[in-house]
């Protein structure tokens, strides 16, 4: 019985295991889907100072992008600022969930418990309605500095929230596990609600403290205060920058994770837990760490949320709210950094692209209508796209190891060498055994019978080198 | 879904082991988070004598493979030892004490009828059961409670029967993840990227390049692990194994579904890890293979060992001829290797073994 | 898991400016209700159970978190509350008095429409969202995301299109009308606590229907192919059960019994039918399941009635708000100590 | 709901048996004309069906004593004298839930409005206003996206709303720094008019005038010596509780006092809880979607002592939710009762009964109207008019203190008969 691991083909084990697992296959025959991969590809192999330059005009255009005024794009009903703002903080937290559920596996249906204590942590220091209010005159924060005194604070309480709830719970797997993360989402969410005289209940906390930056006489609160709501450079794209700081800082944090031992780490965990422990891999301890360093980014994007908003309320918190960023990881390409930042973009810009429009292209439409049933469609999409395109709009593969680029570039660039001419020859599959085994040039250290060099596996490669071609 | 899989970690499917079952279970819907259509067509072949022209050297490569720890057991001398070993599982005794030990520096084959208990020993040995009776000594010091992960950092790795490779990860990655198990770094140091963070990243990759060369898929490094032949599969698992740098490697019939001329192949590759500097302890049922290639040989037999010595002694015991009886290699090998056979085997062994699930 | 629950306790209770009055240990409530909180409690677990199953079954066999389970019980609700229009009772809060044979039958009918429109909507889940899926072999967290897909669009068809379907008669923003065919009456009273006639209605009708599904699942030949294939699926393939069958079959069971929930969910609480109404309520019906066990049939029963009856006491001991916290609570204390919940998961096995 | 005897025969059918044909026609006979929207039937098959509604009972003050209702106020008409003038493109911004979950409290007041709006345009040809909707989702957040929109229409005199206390308070810095005219119909929370924010005014008593004056109602009045307070967690009814538990002194029960959560249906904890004690009275703070279930499994739970709750249940889908049930509650709502023509018009509109708030947003759209008709026509000067603004709604008279709270609030008790 212990040999009993379900799998997720039913065809898988059940093939001899001289064949490659059936499903494994027809995954296989599946030459498309590697858009996101082939972008990575080509951005690997450019040499570092084009990738800055590639890079740095990007993220300063995605920067701009709010206060450009591009005509389709804006959204109508409401302000594009603020929608960009709320972007940042789902990005962000899209970043974090993807620790926790696209790079470690762990299924977290809890996730907005997180984003919940950042904002209550900031909330309760800098609420006016608390009673630990520490900020304002007079008191233990001041006035101007308030919020990013609070701001590590709440990483510091998120984090130890996310090992408080991590360490009993992560003995837990799979479908237990999305249970239980659950019901602490739940928990925490009703703790703000029922614990009236710390967080102000259903009434919530008012008045949270934001950075008061750049006060001028038009702005006595600064361009922070949601009083700068005129013009382009409104509040909203200040938090959309603020935002944009805090995700460049998290995607180098996590993309150095990634490339390390502590990636490599959760992608073992991710696919094969038992296997990885005995390859010895502390799993316990790396699976806390994905949920620590998870928790610690909601409560980023938690304690953003405070201060753009100013106003904390449980009912912002509940699971509705969990289930859409996992949506927007899963969306987006879990595991990918980048997709999951596009999957955070489509959920909270679509809704607000068609509210207030009244046309799209010359037709007249009633967008609030569409933007009413907008769970309706985004349901239907969620479906749809879970049939055709599982793997999320951008997946890539991570890369795991913080040197060896040289190794994947020789590699791409033999692609292109064996292409054109293995391309003829399509018969076998990569995979049968009968294949002769690559040996590089090393010649004699490996012992193993057949397997001409270099140019040999043309033909076990050559179908899909022509697919993807073409 | 609970396809029945072949040789899970508990492998071969000879004894209900209930407590793996739960976790293994759960475990696969984690691996399963993974999107397949994820489908990585990664450029094919690294030439690597153009990446790395040291490794066209094959001593240099020997080198690098080798093994860099203290030993406390000298050559020849106890590595490891089963004591009076017995592990139950309810009512079914898997293991009735079982005594044998493994040699620094040779070549130990396993064998024994299906059920024999030969991948619960294993299984003992490397902290997947603890036994229930007995004690596992490793290198002089018991295995006793420890972590699963804290018994290959003391220096025994192993492969497994059915492969379980990180299909997504890149077969240089999987093996990275192996020497892993010698770094330290955690998360501090690998989101500051410390030196020593730098310095561990770059050994293991240039060790790992000199395992895949080592092991004969050196220039598959950057296919991913799912893409790799099935040959090349088993391969790269005893290259992971190797990266932990073990005292003591255990290959769960590394030859299982391979074709004549591969497990010639595959016996060199083994004497080569030996002379390299490692102890090897096979599992295997094609006893031409282990005859070829094992210094020693130890029978179990229904949980218990009813011969154990060179491989001209051990064939020519009668008891172990009994065990045999009749059933010529070949057959024997297809039987085990090929899942077929197994499959309904398992559930009745289950069902006996009662449902106890803690 | 005492680190979290000692964490909830401690931030209530320790903090200087926290009163003590935030949670208030009512141990005497809960003594002077002893038994009325018991029968409440029960009642409402027979409910949980009862859709508890169907996500239990779905888990044993397709190892799948049917998330959309709610809305199949949501549907089940306004399934029964039309065929009780088309009967010709009229909406209004008041309840009918049809003397009890005549009620028995239109309760009877009621239910029935309720579980041909869960069982329907179950099945035609599978077939639109799953099976297309379960052909490309998909992974389970793409199960898991299609069913939260689903469980938005049925929710949504409830709450925009019903009503433009029907003119407004279903569906919509607000609850329905309640039609009301029993009106509680005390029948007799347990250690001084009144059983109404509708708790008695819902404690028999759950006991008959899991009997039922137990027999069903234990004693027939489709039972035996459902946990033939929850146990082995390729193995049963190759002995001859039809594993499409099965998987349908199983999604109807389901279906069917969140129906019959649906019927007395709405005779407990007539108000209840609302397009968003299903999603706690399977919420803690998933929590029952993985409580008891999950894939295990007799798990899904008992966790069902531990979770109403554990409830319905912590929200008398600690207040009223923190009902919903004691059954996650619970929750995970009871899977810190068993993490396969109380009886294990397990369909397969004989005792499913 | 449509009964005929074809619909009901063809359920049956589909239903299978011939047998229930005939006994499915049973119901179908004895389903007397019932009024669905206002009242409700109370069928038996002993016959008879008594129509309860929601009647007005007396006014009272903020001390709980009986005020003589004043007869005669004449409430403002939206349509004015029918001359006035206005710029073309002239028009008002609604702010609140409109989709979502909290969608229902948002549509009342824009429909309410938007009646108010059509009968102005139709009496008015030389002014056409139009009233642009945003929603906020009731959240905050997206309310602070919504704020810099409606700030930056520059056809927008004045706002009515934003519909909660949660949003209000997050963008009431935007509108204030604007100068735009804040007027909101439902949001209650007390410290919203602390902020000093000159733009904002509300067009009902806050929590803080209702609770006591009921309250003192119910001890002075009543006679009541227990009464249980059983609030919701929404804001409003947080806010009340806490009103109205002070107001009670000792007469509130602390053993019974128990919280529900808005969305909850079933409230057998708090009915074992109240059954338990020895209360004269249950006062429930919050909304009628809750107050509906909440009565009925009272009575059903044998609790017979009165049920007073306050203008979030003053709504006819409370006594047409709870039937037989609801006969006999007290309601208090600092909202006069809304004459039966509006009720019609109002339905003929929106196509839907009035709910809680609608009045509001008559009244409040009606104020903002009246001030563009009188030639108003920039944003500050809307704000002076309301500042200054003295006359009668449908609900109540209006006139305002500096702060923006409503200068005199009297209650109006009613009784569910």
């Amino acid at each position: 019985m212990s040999t009993s691991t379900p799998a997720p083909q039913p065809s898988s084990s059940g093939a001899p295991t001289s064949m490659p697992p059936a499903g494994r296959v027809a995954t296989k025959d599946r030459p498309h889907g590697g858009v996101g991969d082939r972008l990575r590809l080509w951005w690997d192999a450019l040499p570092r100072p084009t990738q800055w330059l590639v890079g740095v005009p990007f993220v300063l255009f995605m920067a701009l992008v709010p206060i450009l005024n591009i005509p389709v794009l804006t959204t109508v009903g409401t302000n594009f600022g603020g929608v960009m703002a709320q972007f940042g903080m789902i990005a962000l937290i899209a970043i974090g969930l993807n620790v926790v559920v696209g790079q470690a596996g762990l299924l977290d249906l809890g996730y907005v418990g997180f984003y919940a204590i950042g904002a209550y942590t900031v909330a309760i220091l800098t609420s006016p309605d608390s009673p630990w209010n520490q900020a304002g005159e007079g008191h233990w924060l001041g006035r101007e500095w308030a919020w990013l005194a609070a701001l590590p604070v709440a990483i510091a309480i998120t984090s130890l929230s996310g090992l408080i709830l991590g360490s009993p719970t992560l003995r837990l797997r799979g479908d237990y596990l999305a249970i239980v993360t659950l019901g602490f989402g739940e928990i925490v969410r009703l703790l703000a609600d029922n614990l009236d005289e710390l967080t102000g209940g259903g009434q919530g906390l008012r008045g949270v403290a934001y950075p008061r930056l750049g006060v001028t006489e038009d702005l006595p609160n600064g361009v922070f205060s949601a009083g700068n709501a005129a013009g382009t450079l409104n509040s909203g794209v200040w938090w959309y920058w603020l935002s944009l700081v805090f995700i460049v800082i998290s995607l180098l944090f996590v993309g150095n994770l990634e490339r390390s031992r502590v990636g490599r780490a959760w992608v073992a965990i991710r696919e094969d837990e038992d296997a990885a422990e005995i390859m010895g891999v502390p799993t316990f301890r790396f699976k806390l760490w994905a949920f620590v360093i998870g928790a610690s980014i909601g409560g980023v994007a938690g304690a953003l949320y405070a201060g753009q908003v100013q106003f904390v309320i449980p009912t912002n918190f509940n699971v509705i709210n969990s289930v859409l960023f996992l949506c927007a990881v899963v969306l987006g390409g879990q595991g990918n950094k980048l997709g999951v930042i596009l999957g955070a973009f489509i959920i909270v810009y679509v809704p607000n692209f068609f509210l207030g429009r009244t046309e799209l292209f010359g037709i007249p439409i009633n967008g609030n209508e569409i933007a009413s049933y907008r769970y309706l469609f985004f349901g239907l999409a969620l479906v749809v796209l879970m049939i055709f395109r599982p793997q999320g709009l951008i997946p890539v593969r991570q890369k795991l190891l913080t040197y060896g680029r040289e190794l994947y570039v020789a590699a791409r660039r033999s692609a292109h060498v064996v292409a054109p001419r293995g391309g003829s020859d399509g018969g076998a599959r990569p995979g049968t055994p009968a294949v002769a085994t690559a040996s590089g040039g090393a010649g004699g250290a490996a012992p193993v019978a057949g397997g001409p060099t270099a140019d040999g596996p043309g033909t076990a490669r050559s179908t899909t080198n022509e697919e993807e071609t073409r | 879904m609970s396809t029945h899989d072949p040789g899970g970690i508990g492998a071969g499917g000879e004894h209900g082991d209930e407590h793996l079952a739960a976790s293994g279970r759960a475990d696969s819907s984690r691996a399963d988070l993974y999107m397949p259509g994820a489908v990585l067509e990664e450029p094919a072949i690294v030439d690597v004598a153009e990446v790395r022209p040291e490794l066209a050297n094959p001593d240099l490569v020997d080198a690098m493979v080798a093994p860099d720890r203290t030993v406390r057991a000298k050559v020849g001398e106890p590595l490891l030892q089963m004591e009076n070993v017995t592990v139950q599982f309810g009512g079914l005794v898997a293991l009735d004490d079982v005594t044998f030990e493994i040699r620094r520096g040779e070549i130990l084959g396993l064998i024994g009828p299906n059920g024999a208990g030969k991948t619960t020993a294993f299984n003992a040995m490397t902290g997947v059961y603890r036994p229930t009776k007995g004690q596992v000594v490793f290198d002089g010091t018991p295995v006793g409670k420890l972590k699963r992960y804290r018994i290959t950092q003391r220096g025994i790795a192993r492969t497994f029967q059915n492969i379980r490779l990180f299909n997504e990860m890149t077969a240089l990655e999987n093996v990275v993840v192996g020497s892993d198990a010698r770094h330290r770094t955690s998360v501090p140091g690998a989101l500051f990227r410390t030196p020593r963070h730098r310095r561990e990243e770059r050994d293991a990759i240039d060790r790992a390049m000199a395992l895949l060369e080592f092991v004969g898929v050196g220039g598959r490094a950057t296919e991913k692990a799912r893409n790799l032949s099935y040959g090349d599969q088993r391969r790269l698992e005893i290259a992971r194994a190797l990266a932990t740098e073990p005292k003591l490697l255990c290959l769960d019939e590394p030859a299982a579904g391979f074709n004549p001329a591969e497990k010639e192949a595959l016996m060199d590759l083994i004497r080569h890890i030996r002379d390299d500097g490692y102890t090897v302890l096979l599992i295997e049922h094609d006893m031409r293979l282990v005859r070829g290639v094992t210094d020693r040989i130890v029978v179990l037999e229904f949980g218990r060992v009813i011969a154990d010595g060179t491989p001209d002694e051990v064939t020519n015991d009668p008891k172990v001829i009994a065990a045999y009886l009749g059933v010529p290699d070949e057959e024997l090998a297809a039987a085990e290797g090929g899942t077929g056979a197994d499959a309904p085997a398992a559930p009745t062994t289950e069902g006996g073994s009662g449902d106890a699930s803690a | 898991m005492p680190a979290l629950a000692e964490a909830l306790v401690h931030s209530a209770t320790a903090g200087p400016l926290v009163h003590q009055s935030l949670i208030d240990f009512n141990l005497a409530g809960l003594g002077r209700n002893f038994w009325g909180l018991t029968i409440e409690g029960l009642t409402y677990g027979a409910i949980y159970a009862l859709v508890a199953v169907g996500y239990t079954l779905v888990y044993g066999v397709l190892r799948l978190i049917n998330f959309a389970h709610s809305e199949v019980f949501m549907l089940g609700m306004f399934g029964q509350y039309a065929t009780l229009l088309l009967l010709g009772f009229y909406p209004s809060g008041n309840a009918y008095d049809k003397g009890i044979l005549l009620t028995v039958l239109y309760l009877g009918i009621a239910m029935l429409g309720g579980m041909i429109v869960a069982g329907g909507t179950a099945v035609g889940l599978e077939r639109v969202a799953y099976r297309p899926l379960r052909k490309r072999g998909a992974p389970s967290l793409v199960f898991l995301i299609t069913a939260i897909g689903m469980s938005f669009v049925l929710q949504e068809f409830v709450h925009f299109v019903l009503p433009k379907l029907t003119g407004g008669t279903l569906g919509g923003v607000n609850a329905q009308q309640p039609i009301r065919l029993v009106q509680p009456e005390v029948q007799f009273t347990i250690g001084g606590a009144p059983v109404t006639n509708v708790t008695l209605v819902i404690i028999l009708s759950a006991l008959v229907l899991a009997l039922a599904t137990d027999l069903f699942i234990n004693r027939t030949k489709f039972g035996r192919g459902i946990r033939a294939v929850a146990q082995d699926p390729v193995t049963a393939t190759l002995m001859g059960v039809s594993r499409e069958r099965v998987i349908m079959l199983t999604f109807l069971i389901g279906g069917i019994l969140a129906g019959a929930a649906a019927l007395l969910y709405t005779l407990r609480v007539p108000n209840g039918i609302i397009y968003s109404g299903g999603f706690i309520l399977g919420i803690k019906a998933f929590s029952a399941a993985v409580l008891g066990g999950i894939g295990n049939l007799r798990g899904a029963l008992l966790g069902g009635l531990l979770l109403g009856v554990m409830e319905n006491y912590g929200q008398v001991v600690f207040g009223t708000e923190w009902r919903d916290v004691v059954a996650f609570v619970l929750l995970i204390v009871v899977l810190m100590f068993r993490p396969t919940g109380i009886l294990g998961e397990s369909l397969g096995r004989a005792r499913a | 709901m449509h009964r005929t005897a074809r619909r009901a025969s063809g359920g049956a059918a589909l239903l299978l048996a011939a047998t229930l044909v005939l006994t499915a026609c049973g119901p179908q006979s004895q389903g007397g004309g019932g009024d669905e929207t206002t009242g409700t039937s109370t069928e038996t098959d002993d016959g008879g069906s008594t129509e309860l509604s929601i009647v007005p009972s007396v006014q009272i003050d903020i001390e709980g004593a009986e005020v003589e209702a004043t007869e005669g106020g004449d409430p403002a008409d939206p349509a004015g004298d029918g001359s006035a003038e206005c710029a073309e493109g002239t028009a008002i911004a609604m702010a609140g839930a409109l989709t979502g979950p909290n969608a229902a409290l948002g549509l009342n007041i824009l429909y309410g409005a938007q009646l108010a709006v059509d009968e102005f345009n139709a009496a008015n040809p030389g002014c056409q206003v139009t009233i642009k909707e945003f929603d906020t989702e009731g959240d905050p957040q997206k309310a602070t996206q919504v704020a810099p929109q409606i700030v930056g229409d520059a056809s927008v005199l004045g706002l009515l709303g934003p519909a909660f206390s949660g949003e209000t308070a997050a963008t009431g810095d935007v509108f204030s720094q604007a100068g735009l005219l804040s007027l909101s119909a439902s949001a209650t929370n007390p410290d919203l008019t602390k902020n000093g924010w000159t733009n904002f005014f509300r067009g009902l008593a806050n929590d803080a005038v209702q609770g006591p004056s009921v309250a003192k109602y119910l001890v002075n009045t009543k006679s009541f010596g227990s009464v249980c307070v059983v609030s919701d967690n929404s804001d409003y009814g947080i806010g009340l509780a806490q009103q109205i538990t002070e107001g009670l002194g000792d007469a509130a029960n602390d053993e019974c006092a128990a919280e529900v959560k808005t969305g909850d249906k079933d409230f057998s904890a708090a009915v074992q809880i109240i059954s338990g004690a020895d209360a004269d009275a249950v006062f429930y703070a919050g909304y009628y979607a809750e107050a509906a279930p909440f009565v009925q499994q009272l009575r059903d739970g044998g609790v017979d002592i009165p049920f007073v709750s306050a203008d979030g249940t003053n709504d006819p889908q409370f006594v047409s939710q709870a039937g037989a049930s609801s006969e006999g509650a007290i309601l208090s709502c600092p909202c006069g009762p809304a004459p039966d023509d509006f009720a019609a018009a109002y339905e003929e509109s929106a196509g839907q009964a009035p709910g809680v708030y609608s009045v509001e947003g008559y009244d409040l759209a009606t104020i903002m109207l009246s001030g563009i008709a009188s030639g108003v026509a920039d944003r500050a000067g809307l704000i002076d008019y309301v500042a200054n603004y003295s006359g009668d709604g449908l609900a109540r008279t209006y006139e305002w203190d500096s702060a923006g709270e409503l200068a005199a609030a009297l209650i109006w008790i009613y009784e569910v008969q």
